[in-house]
């Protein structure tokens, strides 16, 4: 085609859009300016992948969040890492204020609590682990219980004879108690440095509940670290 | 067994001796098995868990199952289970070493025991931690009116190579046809031969060929005696079914005879 | 009533409660971060009798609003006012995160594709022409749709009276329908042959369409040719 000088304006005028690279992302404050709109939005902690799928193409959730985290320190709602996910809070300091607002938790068993912080402190954990630790046999409420508030779930089957379903925590958990991963449980360190949270099989018989536990021994060579170490 | 013995018989003892049973075994319902209570009992020595007499805490535990059998408080069979473990583990730990035994040492079982104690113990401190964090709902909030994500339907249009080469032989090949339009002046419709029939109908009285009610100079042009023979012959179906008219055909090919339908004598 | 001794004691113990002047205020830096978060998590927007019924006793809600509102200025989220309540909402430049495209696949109607087989195939084409070829006449949404899609554009101008433009087919479309050019476009003797043409001509009626079928129309453009001869 020839070129005279209408066609020429007019290639010069089509270049923008057809040209990707001259779109480049969006400046690093205005990345922040969403993230901090997507985090208000959601109840919901969303992962840095979730929020570069909503962000404009060739954004950097995770550049903008180290930003935004920052912002909100020390304000009246903080961003707080969830696991893999983030999410806005308010500070803890201030939720005296916020009786309407409070959730009424279902009371739990002193059972069910027990079984909560073992399956935290040594996941990923069999339910004859368990068991074992307790010194009694865990009552299959509890574990629905549990599984019910989103704050465990089954996690890999041991390669163990009988391929023992395992329970892990979630991110829920992690989101309700306020941690950043398992890693950061309360006293976690003392209980490793102690030795509490080896899995010292029993010498000879030990008498324990129930007959899911004749190979909790061989069981629970493997596992522990996974949850615990990235 | 569950969490919960519930299957004690109180009601079988008295009530001074169920006083009796309690101030030494505080709530035997709250225990959550053996173990619970052997750690409850440890705690009467006062010590370091890892500090333990397991020879003392295995006579404590022992004395409590006499007396609970003394007080015919029925225990949960791991309750006795154990009694018996820690009645063998007391005489491993009295007795001298008998080297032909085999399996591990009084002081090794003794030693696993505190273990055991002293991990559930850590279990409920940490529980207990766990359970004094802020949480989310009590101490801390999520957002009060989370946005929805709007679901926002977008159309994408879109075609192949055929649909566009279709599309364009269709608009090519178009002209290609005579738009058909009836040529109504070579038309004799049902309704002109009807009205032509009505009027002509009445005289007729014997049989007579409906060809011989085609319009005039409707005959010639074989386009145009198609068209008024089929208007007529419909029309002439129509006065039949009006019981205006009967019609005949004495064999296949034969003329179509009409004629008046005879109302009084039927023929 | 007389000051004895019992009765001053007891107004002492009693002031704390009674008095407010005793307890401060929190520092407006503090009450800030109240509004803030009691914003965030309320579910309904709230007033500042809301506010001020919440916060410890002494605040100034208004206040502490009037800085939060500045201090969200230009932010994701803003502070705004809802009636005569406050909530924080989206700010409304980035109202795009909070909507999911779902993309529906449909169909060119078939208006569209004729319009733009008949572009493709005599490209350059003007308004009147395409008209003339389809035998009706071309809605002005079939070919904005055909722009939006950036499947044609505009080409040059005609040199004729009224210099009407001219549409051509873009890369766009060429890579759409996988050709290399316009020119790669079948004739119709071959969309024939390959028994594409549903419509059985007449026998003894079939006609020459020649290369692309261009000299069949009464388009005489002179830019015709371009696209079509090497």
């Amino acid at each position: 085609m020839n070129d005279d000088d209408l066609s020429t304006t007019e290639s010069e005028e089509r270049q923008p859009i057809e040209n990707d690279s001259l779109f480049d992302a969006p400046p690093m404050g205005e990345q922040e300016r969403m993230v901090e709109a997507i985090l208000f939005a959601s109840a919901e902690p969303q992962t840095v992948k979730d929020l570069n799928d909503r962000m404009p193409h060739g954004c950097d959730a995770a550049e903008a969040l180290v930003h935004l985290r920052k912002r909100y320190e020390g304000r009246g709602v903080n961003v707080v890492k969830v696991g893999d996910a983030w999410a806005i809070r308010t500070a803890p300091d201030l939720g005296f204020l916020m009786q309407k607002e409070t959730v009424e938790v279902r009371k739990l068993s002193r059972a069910a609590i027990e079984t909560l912080a073992i399956i935290a402190y040594h996941q990923p954990v069999t339910r004859a682990e368990i068991e074992e630790i307790r010194g009694v046999s865990v009552s299959r409420g509890t574990v629905d219980q549990l599984l019910e508030m989103e704050w465990i779930r089954f996690g890999r089957r041991r390669m163990t004879p009988g391929r023992p379903v395992t329970f892990v925590v979630t991110e829920e958990f992690l989101d309700h108690f306020g941690l950043e991963s398992a890693r950061d449980l309360p006293g976690l360190q003392e209980l490793r440095a102690a030795g509490l949270l080896d899995n010292r099989p029993p010498p000879g018989a030990i008498p324990t509940p129930g007959e899911g536990d004749v190979d909790s021994a061989e069981e629970t060579s493997e596992g522990q670290s996974e949850m615990f170490e990235d | 067994m569950t969490e919960t013995q519930d299957n004690l018989p109180l009601d079988t003892v008295s009530v001074a001796e169920r006083l009796e049973a309690e101030a030494l075994i505080v709530d035997v319902d709250g225990f959550e098995g053996p173990l619970d209570l052997l750690l409850m009992l440890s705690r009467s020595q006062k010590v370091d868990l890892r500090k333990i007499s397991v020879l003392e805490l295995a006579r404590q535990y022992l004395s409590f199952v006499e007396k609970a059998k003394e007080l015919r408080i029925e225990l949960a069979a791991d309750y006795l289970v154990m009694a018996a473990w820690l009645a063998f583990l007391k005489s491993r730990l009295l007795l001298p070493p008998d080297p032909t035994e085999e399996g591990p040492s009084g002081e090794e079982l003794a030693a696993h025991l505190a273990y055991q104690l002293e991990r559930l113990q850590a279990m409920r401190d940490v529980a207990a931690r766990l359970m004094g964090r802020d949480q989310k709902g009590r101490d801390f909030f999520v957002r009060g009116i989370p946005e929805k994500m709007q679901s926002v339907r977008k159309v994408k249009y879109t075609a192949t190579l055929l649909d566009l080469m279709q599309g364009y032989a269709r608009i090519r090949t178009k002209d290609e046809f005579r738009p058909f339009i009836l040529d109504r002046d070579r038309v004799f419709t049902m309704e002109q031969a009807l009205e032509r029939l009505r009027g002509m109908i009445g005289f007729a009285g014997t049989w007579t060929d409906i060809v011989s009610y085609l319009p005039d100079g409707w005959g010639d042009d074989p386009v145009m005696r198609r068209s008024a023979t089929a208007a007529t012959f419909a029309a002439s179906l129509e006065l039949v079914k009006e019981g205006k008219a009967q019609i005949k055909q004495e064999e296949m090919f034969a003329p179509i005879m009409v004629k008046r339908a005879e109302r009084k004598s039927e023929s």
